[in-house]
């Protein structure tokens, strides 16, 4: 991920929230279990099959669902497709550029994807328009307004909200209009490593500070459907399992409150 | 322009299909400061349309050879979202596209004082994110209040608005159907105050005093346009005084 | 568009240009609205369907049509299609690089296509093979080879003089050739701004010098079909009546003599 | 993870589709200096996979916006032949190759160390002749030794290993057929001393348990890899020390 | 070469299928500074082909890891026009033309002065409007008189010609149909004066007595392609002569 | 194609090199007719068609042939189709970069495409599923993975191995698996020149000090199939003449060496 725009986070700053992490605290005061607010837009954009913008702090995406029939996957005759994509708007940070998904967008892309297809969220079996001809194709195109931090997870909400209430337009291949079956709900949490701390929910700062990221995707059941481990530093596999703890209770606790 | 068809668009009273008079714009909202990591930012919603702009800059042109040793350089990109359309875009810039960030970077250059950065270059982002006929000019109209925003110098507000030809009559701010099955479109931007022309496209079939009618019921939404720009301007000073009275 | 080889016009010839226009003449001694001499080479490449060569003074383009069945666009099933493509030659100017489109390029050939598309030059309802399936592709292709200043006119010209000749290989799909049916003669005529002074069919130097461009196409009735303002100046709206004024006595004008 | 099937993956004995028992590995052999142009190069044979690999620099990092004062920078790229896989693959990087290049560089640039190198790069290239199944950590595994036999100096060897979960049961290195129908994946990367995890992915469906058993059976066979890639390098040495003996 | 047919194209009379005799040329035609802008520039028709050339240079090679601190670098463009062929082709560069560009820029690399002009490159931009077999040594033909007519120093004039076989005979100057279905191409690229090849490609099947043959006749006709070179150049200081004269 | 690490040989080695061949004697001590050590590894890759590693001398490339079904080209509907590809993988020299092909790619695929391709090697019309539908499509791919000098003989004797023992997978469509028709084995040889010396199967310094290079392709009966002058020096006819004949006894022994 980038750095600031100078490529570097002042001492001072570092610093500071290295001295307030020793105290158990984070920059802005939460808890190292805290996610920032999030607030959830469903339906952003009429014209979509299904969208959402969701604000995580001060990081602000736009998810927007497409679905429109076409060819199934010579392996898998017999269900729909799922793509994902991710733009780095360079409207979202100084240094991104526009141009094709480079490194990152695909990472992030990939990991959201993931999370969603391993989850089995979607119900691809009934996308089946004709078997091995004509199935439903699920675009998810998933746009960074505003980037401070944590993009994974505010992709994933964002894709959760979009996907939980799009409509599949049945009636253009002469059925009716139906809502996208969806079966779980698989959420990520992101964290990071700061010295021995694990810290979920990254702003960009703490990204910049931090040696190691690591995504932890649960579905209802606690179970683990996708992981990730990023950046240059390691974990030990205490770490990993603190991590997958605290998503375990993390995801429990943003699904409740965002998608019940 | 579009296909021909037989709905009709204006019915006999001159009411439009989605009931305004020839002249009525659609609803306009603009809103700055919508961005946290931008210079400057807007977002328009004009009808159906939904526009994010965000200004980073000045900032040093690059690569080093696009420098102008006298001025900065305008680097406006308008881009779609995949969803903001009817049927599924691909993501990246088309051959539409690329004209219109053409355009739009040469209207703003007319308005913006560029000759106070040398070697500059101010990059101006406009994201549609819904699409509901006049992206462009909407999304002229919020890039020219983003500008304003990042506190860069201007002449002048740039006004975007369009005029067009539907059923035989000249209209205001073509609409969806209206773009699509009318017979003509004129989409432009002027300065505010002095009335300067720094965008102009126009396609379909208008006669000389056809596009008399149509400019002069531009210039007239000008105004009605700009004071929306001024007022979103006003309410993030306001905001700003409020805030420094609150110190 | 490119500047010359120096990036500038050198200040001498800039003064004596511009003096030369407060006394209401040009640089090469022409009017305000006159062209410079036209020359049209029909038939240049009898391997196209159509094709001409044309010299706007010292520019010099070449457009060739060919004409192959394909499919339609879904949402007009029952036209032929349009395509108009701009190549700026790397030998037409120091400046000119090989490579796909850019935004010049880009803009040339969709303000040429305009003219044609909305003056309904080609009759793409005649050109459908079977309604919904196969239709004729009117591919027209540019080549810039000589620059020296308004290349949209010097396209437009090419293009209806290789249109105007061309033949539907009709045979290749079990009827007769035909003459690609045409019903208008869209003429461009572009124009630029120096100081106050309007001017029709720039060259180089006066592009150069010149802070807007106007370019308004006309049909035979006179009805404007197709406009573009480009450059970083403006017009006023007595400008632009002017120039409207101006393409269509000029538009006339090169209908009668080269296109009757 | 692959799509349901009904093959049995598992017989009644614990018995793999290929053999082996629920903690065994495959077939794994390794070289060193298998190329002459390289600065340090590998081969690995694990399984039916075929991968080669070879370092380059440390060398200036170009083009130099890339450079770090601080600390050479990895740039690994994984690539598969087009005859590598079932059906012939478009040559160039898609979108899963990129991301497997990003994670094992940052594996790499865990294991070596960069800070001796400010503003240089290393460049590791993975080419993968045969696939089947692990392609990822076997090319890590051989790049750690490639990396090695460069002479560039690292803190510890990084170990690829996956474990994963077939008919319900944990598994270690999964085969082809498990891949492909298999119920979770769990790929890592394991610096062989300290045991520090430096790549870690995962897809399918794990309990928190599992995940603990599949994380033993890995780190279990961590050290049996690390065997091997270390008398792989013992054998350049050996080799090297006769031919010094030899002078 | 292309597809067997049974089209027969030498009659038996020893005349091929466009009239010509085994070692006869098409008509060619070339002339001068046809283009305003270029440092120097021919056009060609040689049959049914139509080729301009434009030469600029020498000028700075750029970007500057091209330049080469002993000579000039010479990058020949060979390019088709979209209308140049039966189908319609694609715009931008395919294998075939990469592959064309590099010969014909070693070809001329070795005919220019390129000692004299260190750190420049040459562009030579050989753009087909019409193509009819023959297009790549009918370019260096005409590329060769538009360096001589920049004023670009040469050791001598490159002549390109064809040989091929057709119906089992060898012939000179392949046309479309020979081309298409005959045995065997063999296009070669001569210095004038001294007979040296600088450009030589072939395929098709020829024996080492056919070769022989082939090459003669091309050197042949090497003359009397070199004459119509020196003719148009001899034309532009005819002119240049007169306008001084005139003065 | 590309210099040495230091982008020019050291004067020492250069002069060593020309001192050795005023004595009819090479850098390594072979004779100016004489190739480096051949070795051919044939199905090094089982999950392809056919596949074959190739050292000559350190010069090391492989070849892998994939065959699926597909449709034949609209001019040659009756004959199956052969595509060539080589990458010059990053991993063979440090000047390589990974990306689409480049001049010296294409050109080393072109040329190897060509000497197959010419002498009719594979029976392309016993490659028909459907005729004019559906047709074998035989995909050649060929990575260099170490790179000192003479790619062309190297990829075409991989090429050539790699083919000879391809199986066409003729059961996917219905019939039975088979061996690839093959019928000629054409044989490239790779001189350069070097002063007046023409060396065969030049390594990276005698590439590098050379002044032009010549390919010629010969079947089993001595006819040439396909030749290709490259780099920007020149030949005589005379040094023409004297490589078709090298090239005719070399490919006649390794033929008979390498595949009978």
């Amino acid at each position: 991920m980038p750095r600031d725009e100078a490529g570097i986070l002042s001492e001072i700053k570092r610093d500071y929230i290295l001295n307030k992490l020793k105290e158990g605290k984070r920059g802005d005061g939460r808890l190292t279990t805290e996610f920032r607010e999030i607030s959830i837009q469903q339906n952003y954009v009429p014209r979509a099959a299904g969208s959402a913008v969701v604000k995580l702090g001060k990081t602000k995406v736009i998810a927007g669902v497409k679905i429109e029939s076409g060819e199934p996957f010579p392996d898998t005759p017999n269900l729909g497709v799922l793509t994902t994509n991710v733009e780095l708007l360079p409207m979202a940070f100084p240094t991104f550029e526009a141009g094709p998904p480079n490194e990152n967008s695909i990472e992030i892309a990939r990991v959201v994807d993931r999370g969603i297809r391993e989850s089995k969220m979607i119900d691809l079996e009934n996308l089946v328009i004709e078997a091995g001809k004509k199935v439903w194709i699920v675009f998810v195109d998933i746009n960074i307004l505003d980037y401070d931090g944590n993009l994974i997870d505010a992709c994933t909400l964002a894709v959760l909200s979009a996907l939980k209430s799009a409509i599949v337009p049945g009636s253009k291949e002469g059925g009716k209009d139906f809502m996208l079956p969806i079966r779980n709900l698989p959420v990520s949490v992101t964290m990071v490593k700061i010295g021995d701390n694990i810290l979920c929910d990254p702003d960009l700062e703490e990204e910049q500070l931090s040696s190691a990221r690591i995504t932890v995707s649960t579905t209802e059941d606690g179970h683990l459907r996708a992981m990730q481990k990023g950046d240059s530093g390691f974990f030990t596999i205490e770490d990993v399992r603190k991590a997958i703890k605290m998503s375990s209770d993390m995801g429990k606790q943003i699904r409740e409150k965002y998608f019940q | 322009m579009g296909t021909a068809s037989d709905i009709k668009l204006i019915d006999e009273k001159g009411i439009r299909i989605d009931g305004r008079s020839l002249s009525e714009l659609r609803p306009i909202k603009i809103e700055t400061d919508v961005l946290e990591r931008a210079d400057g930012s807007a977002y328009i919603e004009w009808g159906g349309n939904k526009i994010m702009v965000a200004v980073y800059g000045p900032r040093e042109a690059y690569p080093k050879h696009t420098q102008d040793i006298d001025k900065a350089v305008i680097k406006a990109r308008y881009n779609m979202a995949a969803f903001s359309v009817d049927e599924r875009k691909r993501p990246g810039p088309d051959r539409r596209s690329v004209e219109i960030s053409k355009v739009i970077s040469e209207a703003l250059q007319c308005a913006i004082i560029v000759e106070q950065f040398p070697r500059a270059q101010i990059d101006v982002y406009i994201e549609v994110l819904q699409a509901d006929a006049g992206t462009r000019i909407a999304g002229l109209t919020a890039a020219s209040v983003a500008v304003a925003a990042a506190g860069i110098p201007m002449r002048d507000l740039v006004v975007g608005c369009t005029a067009g030809k539907v059923d035989g009559k000249i209209v205001l701010d073509l609409g969806k159907e209206e773009d699509n099955f009318g017979q003509a479109d004129l989409p432009m931007g002027i300065l505010a105050k002095s009335g300067k022309i720094v965008l102009m496209q126009m396609d379909g079939d208008l006669t000389a005093e056809e596009f008399d009618e149509a400019t002069t019921m531009i210039y007239d939404a000008t105004k009605r346009i700009n004071d929306i720009q001024r007022e979103a301007l006003a309410g993030k000073y306001r905001a700003l005084a409020m805030e420094r009275g609150g110190e």
